[in-house]
């Protein structure tokens, strides 16, 4: 496979090689805590960008990823985990025979995950996409809602509310930051070609995008195909981070700080995406001193637990009610420089 | 002949809005749809076009039976249209818009596009060049990267037909192309349809209520009045006929 | 009735009026007229305060700088906007109804006047408005206008999309609601239509007023008949 | 957790911990215990992410925490590898300290609440038949079920029915009208108290009058005033009993306690929460360095007869607290002692 | 299985149902002039149980007094919420709308968790709501009677409201063009700010309701209850009230059934809820009573 290089994707190559980089300094120099922040920044970051595609790109508004990413989890879980962990885990009810057989590598393990997902959002996509709008977002929410049940109803397979844990640690910056790369380039190629014009055509006037010989229901299912794929791939590296998943996860507050995410950062933009991802999932670390009790030089007021989300969500309602199309609109990074420039 | 729709009928719940509705569209012929409003003009596109299917009757393109197939198979079968209200992707620049016209003949699949693959590249290469091509035929090239919203009335309009004319057509439907202009911007897109006509090989079937522009552009009109068919011919003749005049014109038509 | 000083109307960064002063006279029709963007829909926003915009406005002897578009409404200044914009989930009657919200009593009346006017929407008073052509919609949504008995109406372009013979009888409407001493402000592409029923005109161009004068001189001015009649 | 849906619990946990440390502000060497709260709202990742913190970037000697099991289990599988000692207040699943070397907690393990449940009801009031409602959403609920259904069983007991039910349910007419129908002995409640004090509510009201029997999940005032006169009757466990304070520092704490609330309903969770703290410093103060964790993790486990809040704990090697029971019934709005079971 | 307690089942689900559909109300109206699903409104209707439970147990207010209490602070509330977090976003697309809208959800969680704890807190439940009646071994509080008399009461209010005054009108006429109403003479924003008070006293009445019937309040309550209520919304047809209220009963006996006749799946009671959302969504994509909003023309 000849890959063929242009010349503004020296550029990109240069950015990626940076990025490749900082990977290797940042885990070589910095210490733990910064490597997990990093850790769930990158994959964040994948779950970020890939939620964008549906939901800013193609204007579909969905909430599903929680319902993806906690089935990309178990998927690789289960994988990962030898029969006599499995056996040991299993306490609600023991494992069915073949779950104690599932067994793959790190790699297969993830892809299987992402693939999975992805038939299952190919199955989905026939009845989800029957409705628009606000009804697509319940719908959607549903379905991550009903996963998230199964998952606590089964404990035969997914041990139930106790979760999986001792899953095996694979998970470092190199994978979830190759990944997060290997993602974002992968979307905004997408994003960068007919197919993610179709999308955007899609979500600014679906009539007239078929009117124009677009196979909107195709489009809309390549989308959330590819997302959901990113997003089982980003819930096995983060099933592979935690070491330890259960169903409480994966509830609807997961999909709602994904969609902050990428609203924050400007829905539809992909290095959006990462920017809100890093603001958000690095901000609510950063905060944490607001729990903290705080010395104002003059008087100290007593800790106050919980302060931090009272301050998040009111900074997140100021931001949108100032820049209500998010940080980027629907711009990308490289468009900012092209403004620059005129 | 290249389109010819027999005995259509829609009926929307007990009104009927086009009543057993026949008529025939020659090769590169410019044809209008006239009528009051309400007449059923618009609701006739949406059939053409596979939006409504019809109650009852044949859509006949190019000798294929075109009744029941999905509107974005019809484009591909070479009918493309505009909307009486202009609607371009918003939040889109004026060659993507236009592009989205290419989508279905850009060969490549998904996945050469996620992984850039060279087919990608010259696939993409020979859309954008068509793609200005057209663009450069309307006089708009150069707003190739303005956002289609933030250019002119005139110009959004043309966009919207280089953004039809993309997909390739034989056949053009137009809404209602000269609404919201002012007399000597109708002067203009009447001239441009003509040329475009000859040069991109189409048949035009327009809507439209501003007689001038008819009568300078239709080879021939078919008059619609609330479901059924009161004049069939030489727009010239229809000025003159005396029910067109009672159901549609009014003493207005002599200016 | 109205007096127009030095408008001017932002949207974000863009200046879409740049400083525009006109009036319109009691009993009179007054027509805007220009190509598309000129500014003509901006400034019959601003004359409702509904857009972003600086300057004198004063109607009937009242200033309306800090007045909202509703409460102008119930002085007496009435816009059937661009595009119609009928109530599309109300029926026929219903948005008569909402045209006269601020005007119970006369309802009824009115009502039937306006279907007198417009016996094609008699006929469909029921159905939602959403199914009806666009004309159709258009002579609806000059009736709602008319339901709140307004001194001042504004039309922005009421001709446009509406069949020849229909234009016909809304130019004729607009006359005899002027003979029924409603002073009108009129925005038209067709400007050939406009100005046969008009008492003056202000020519628009790139939000600043290229021209005025008396309607009928202005039909037969070359500049004018070039650029705005096509020929 | 200090914010999200299980957020209650967290701080009354806390509040022990904080007036724990208020009361023992420093070790033997006159060192000050510094504490440091991350609050996981709840969340997995939130809770490895702030664990890593603790410990690479805080330095922290030993960590107090977290409260549900499936979040400790979490927590104890990144101090694990770091040889970072966990001390757990409540977390009660069996296998959470299992096949590791740096768990420990205070409380009792589900397998021995179960099997003083069953025996007491077998033994003491002679009930045969039971109704088992489970909460499949909380580990501690499962875990209690399966022990108690074990130990019930097996003393010649009859199960007749588990029901499930979801935390944050509110209405639950229909399960108990089919309890009515099946009419138990007695019905087993492994839930926490919002659970706990509606279905005994709607018992009540629907005129479902069987004894009523749960875990230390509602061993709180809360659980109380929840159910007001319909928990009338209503016998539970707990680890302790603060109107008969076991120990000496309970009867302190209890004391400073009710200084500081007005209240000396102490909650088992403030309690709990306190005797990590105090089982902590104890450790911490045998050895030679407070601050080498490997010697306090060694410590924590080699405590025995540690007089805590909350009674005696006899620490094991596997880091499981070995301690008594009680039994409480609700008696006019207060939870009476009725008897103490012995390990 | 027995026609008794067949019936007391049926009865269950009635009272239930009421109390989503007293909720998905106030999110349908909501939903009907602002086009947004307002996550804040689970919320709402938690601080409006709050609040009956300040007026009874700390200011010692009579029953009534605290509905009152709690009904009028609501809807300031949800006024003030509109006047702070979504007029400013009027013409802004309707997404930043709703993260303001869980913005201002979270926030209310929060603050009450920061300033009140999480823990529950009993509600005072006057002693007549609990007296128990029994109609030949039928058996319901006087609460949960009252819950569907109270929910039909302010339904029919509502409904005359929306389509028997000019008020309503202009309501139903919101959801389409608020530029468009204002034309009308209308001051659009005050509309609106009406009908976010009308959907929060809602809230609040359903969240008494809720408190009486479920004697716990704490800041969380309102979490899945609203999530329920939505459902409950959009599986009558969003928009619609009469929907909302078909729908509140649809989910409530969907609940009960599940629970009473499927005892083995008494775990999926939520996801059934769910499941049946989406298999009404297959055939009606706008819901029972749903009105398509997207509607376009072409
Ligand atoms: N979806 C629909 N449901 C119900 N009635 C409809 C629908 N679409 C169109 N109609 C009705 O069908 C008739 C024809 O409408 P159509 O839009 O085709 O008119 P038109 O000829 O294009 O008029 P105009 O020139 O005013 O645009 C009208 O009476 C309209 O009310
Ligand atoms: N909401 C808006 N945001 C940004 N720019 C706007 C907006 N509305 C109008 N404009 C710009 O302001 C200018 C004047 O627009 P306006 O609608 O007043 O023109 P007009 O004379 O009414 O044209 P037309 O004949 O097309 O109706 C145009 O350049 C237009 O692009
Ligand atoms: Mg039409
Ligand atoms: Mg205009």
């Amino acid at each position: 496979m000849n890959i063929v290089i242009r010349k503004d994707q020296w550029i990109n190559l240069a950015i990626i090689a940076s990025a490749l980089w900082f990977i290797w300094f940042a885990s070589t120099h910095f210490d733990e805590y910064t490597v997990r922040i990093l850790n769930n920044i990158a994959i964040f970051t994948i779950l970020a960008v890939s939620y964008n595609l549906i939901n800013g790109v193609t204007g579909q508004f969905s909430l599903e990823p929680n319902g993806f990413v906690a089935i990309g989890a178990y998927v690789t879980a289960l994988l990962l985990l030898d029969a006599d962990a499995k056996d040991y885990q299993f306490d609600i009810e023991s494992p069915y025979p073949w779950v104690l057989g599932l067994q793959a590598n790190f790699v297969w393990a993830l892809f299987f995950a992402g693939t999975f997902s992805s038939l299952l959002a190919l199955t989905l996509s026939f009845p989800v996409f029957r409705v628009r709008g606000d009804y697509l977002a319940i719908v959607t929410l549903g379905f991550g809602f009903i996963i998230r049940i199964l998952a606590i109803n089964n404990p035969e397979i997914t041990n139930g509310s106790l979760g999986l844990n001792d899953i095996p640690e694979f998970s470092n910056l190199y994978w979830t930051g190759g990944i997060a790369i290997l993602a974002v380039w992968g979307i905004l190629n997408i994003v960068n070609s007919k197919y993610g014009r179709a999308m955007k055509a899609v979500r600014d006037d679906e009539d007239a995008a078929i009117a124009m010989g677009v196979n909107t229901f195709k489009i809309k299912t390549f989308a959330f195909c590819t997302s959901a794929f990113l997003e089982g791939v980003g819930g096995g590296l983060l099933a592979a981070l935690l070491t330890s998943i259960s169903p409480d996860l994966f509830t609807f507050f997961f999909t709602f700080q994904l969609l902050i995410i990428i609203v924050l950062g400007g829905l539809g933009s992909t290095t959006g995406a990462v920017i809100g991802t890093v603001l958000v999932i690095g901000g609510a670390e950063w905060m944490r001193f607001l729990d903290e009790p705080m010395n104002f030089g003059l008087f100290v007021t007593p800790a106050m637990p919980g302060m931090r989300m009272v301050v998040f969500s009111l900074i997140l309602i100021f931001v949108m009610l100032f820049a209500r199309e998010g940080i980027m609109g629907k711009r990308e990074l490289k468009d900012l420089f092209k403004k620059g420039k005129k | 002949m290249i389109l010819e729709l027999k005995g259509v009928t829609k009926k929307f719940g007990g009104v009927t809005a086009i009543n057993n509705t026949t008529f025939t569209v020659n090769s590169k012929e410019i044809y209008g749809l006239i009528g009051p409003n309400g007449a059923g003009k618009t609701t006739m596109f949406n059939i053409i076009t596979g939006n409504y299917q019809a109650t009852d009757g044949e859509v006949v393109f190019r000798s294929e039976k075109l009744n029941g197939l999905k509107p974005h198979t019809i484009v591909r079968k070479g009918i493309a249209r505009t909307f009486q209200n202009i609607r371009l992707f918003k939040t889109m620049s004026v060659m993507d818009n236009v592009l989205i016209g290419f989508d279905f003949q850009a060969n490549y699949t998904y996945f050469e596009s996620i992984f850039r693959f060279p087919r990608f590249f010259g696939e993409e290469k020979r859309i954008r060049k068509r793609a200005i091509e057209i663009l450069d035929y309307f006089g708009i090239a150069e707003f190739a990267e303005h956002k289609a919203t933030d250019l002119s009335y005139g110009q959004q309009r043309k966009v919207e037909i280089a953004r039809a004319l993309a997909t390739n057509p034989a056949m053009l439907l137009l809404d209602e192309p000269a609404a919201g202009m002012n007399p000597a911007e109708t002067k203009e897109l009447a001239h441009l349809i003509r040329t475009a006509r000859e040069d991109f090989d189409l048949t035009v079937l327009l809507i439209e209520h501003d007689m001038k522009f008819v009568n300078q552009l239709c080879d021939k009109v078919l008059v619609l009045d609330y479901g059924k068919t009161i004049f069939e011919g030489k727009p010239s003749d229809a000025i003159k006929d005396k029910e067109v005049v009672a159901a549609y014109l009014g003493d207005f038509a002599h200016d | 009735m109205i007096n127009v000083k030095d408008l001017h109307v932002y949207y974000g960064l863009i200046e879409a009026v740049k400083g525009i002063s006109f009036e319109v006279e009691e009993g009179q029709i007054v027509s805007l007229i220009g190509s598309n963007g000129a500014g003509k829909t901006s400034t019959l926003e601003a004359l409702l305060n509904n857009v972003k915009k600086t300057g004198e406005i004063n109607f009937s002897g009242f200033d309306t700088v800090n007045h909202k578009t509703h409460s102008l409404v119930q002085r007496g200044l009435s816009l059937v906007p661009e595009g119609r914009r009928v109530f599309i989930n109300l029926s026929v009657e219903d948005n008569l109804r909402m045209g006269a919200f601020n005007n119970d009593e006369n309802y009824e009346r009115l009502k039937d006047v306006m279907y007198g006017l417009f016996p094609r929407i008699k006929e469909k008073r029921l159905q939602m408005a959403g199914t009806l052509s666009g004309g159709e919609q258009q002579m609806l949504a000059i009736s709602r206008a008319l339901m709140s008995e307004p001194k001042l109406l504004m039309l922005d372009e009421p001709s446009l999309g509406l069949a020849p013979k229909i234009v016909g009888e809304v130019f004729e409407i607009i006359t005899r609601l002027k003979e029924e001493g409603i002073t009108i402000l009129l925005v038209e592409q067709n400007a050939f239509a406009a100005l046969r029923i008009s008492d003056y005109a202000y020519v628009l161009e790139n939000g600043k007023i290229a021209m005025q004068g008396i309607a009928k001189d202005m039909i037969g001015d070359d500049e004018i008949r070039k650029k705005y009649l096509g020929g | 957790p200090m914010s999200g849906p299980l957020a209650a619990y967290g701080q009354t946990t806390y509040d022990g911990i904080v007036l724990a440390q208020k009361l023992q502000p420093t070790l033997k060497n006159g060192d000050t215990v510094k504490l440091v709260l991350v609050d996981n709202k709840g969340d997995k990742v939130e809770t490895a992410t702030s664990t890593t913190r603790l410990i690479s970037s805080d330095k922290v000697t030993a960590i107090l925490g977290a409260l549900t099991s499936t979040n400790t289990a979490q927590v104890i599988a990144i101090a694990d590898k770091k040889q970072i000692p966990v001390i757990a207040p409540a977390a009660t699943n069996d296998k959470l300290t299992m096949r590791r070397s740096f768990a420990n907690r205070v409380c009792f393990a589900d397998s021995f609440q179960g099997k003083v449940v069953a025996n007491y009801a077998l033994k003491d009031l002679g009930l045969k038949t039971a109704v088992v409602i489970v909460d499949q959403a909380q580990v501690y609920s499962l875990g209690l079920s399966k022990a108690f259904k074990k130990a019930f069983e097996k003393g010649g007991g009859k199960v007749i029915k588990k029901l499930k039910i979801t935390s944050g349910d509110k209405d639950f007419k229909a399960i108990v009208s089919q309890i009515k129908t099946m009419n138990p002995d007695f019905i087993f409640l492994p839930l926490y108290h919002p659970e706990a004090s509606m279905i005994a509510r709607q018992s009540k009201q629907i005129g479902l009058n069987k004894p009523m029997f749960s875990g230390d999940g509602v061993a709180n005032q809360t659980f109380i005033d929840l159910g007001g006169k319909a928990v009338e009757g209503y016998m539970f466990t707990d680890f302790f009993d603060y109107s008969a304070p076991p120990t000496q520092k309970s009867k302190d704490f209890i004391a400073a306690y009710s200084k500081e609330t007005g209240k000396n309903e102490l909650n088992s969770f403030t309690a709990l929460g306190a005797d990590t703290y105090f089982l902590l410093v104890d450790a911490m103060n045998r050895c030679s360095d407070p601050s080498d964790s490997i010697c306090v993790n060694k410590e924590i486990k080699a405590s025995k007869g540690f007089e805590g809040v909350s009674g005696i704990i006899n620490m094991d090697k596997t880091g499981n607290a070995t301690r008594s029971a009680v039994i409480k019934v609700i008696t006019n709005g207060k939870a009476i002692y009725k008897t103490t079971v012995n390990p | 299985m027995n026609f008794l307690e067949f019936m007391q089942q049926m009865v269950n689900g009635f009272s239930l149902g009421s109390m989503y559909a007293l909720i998905a109300i106030g999110y349908t109206m909501v939903y009907g002039v602002l086009r947004l699903i307002n996550f804040a409104h689970g919320d709402i209707m938690m601080v409006g149980a709050f609040l009956g439970y300040f007026g009874m147990a700390v200011l010692g207010l009579p029953f009534v007094a605290a509905v009152f209490l709690a009904v009028v602070g609501s809807s300031l509330l949800g006024m003030l919420t509109d006047k702070v977090a979504y007029k400013p976003l009027r013409d802004a697309p309707k997404i930043s709308l709703l993260i303001t809208a869980i913005g201002i959800s979270f926030f209310l969680e929060n603050i009450f968790n920061v300033l009140f704890g999480g823990t529950p807190r009993p509600f005072p439940v006057p002693e007549y709501m609990e007296h128990i009646i029994n109609i030949s071994g039928l058996i319901f509080s006087v609460a949960s009677l009252m819950v569907p008399i109270v929910t039909l009461l302010l339904l029919t209010i509502i409904l005359w409201v929306l389509y028997k005054t000019k008020y309503g009108m202009a309501i139903r006429a919101l959801a389409f063009d608020v530029n468009t109403v204002n034309l009308m003479g209308i001051d659009a924003n005050r509309i609106i700010m009406l009908v976010f008070g009308m959907g929060s006293g809602l809230a609040a009445v359903g969240g008494i309701f809720w408190a009486v019937n479920y004697p716990s309040v704490e800041p969380m309550m309102g979490v899945l209850i609203g999530l329920k209520a939505f459902a409950a919304a959009v599986v009558g047809g969003i928009g619609s009230v009469g929907g909302a209220v078909i729908g509140g009963f649809i989910i409530g006996f969907t609940e009960v059934v599940v629970v009473a006749f499927l005892p083995e799946y008494g775990g999926y009671k939520d996801a059934f809820a769910f499941v049946l959302l989406i298999l009404v969504l297959l055939f009606k994509p706008t819901g029972i009573l749903g009105i398509n909003f997207d509607k376009s023309r072409f």
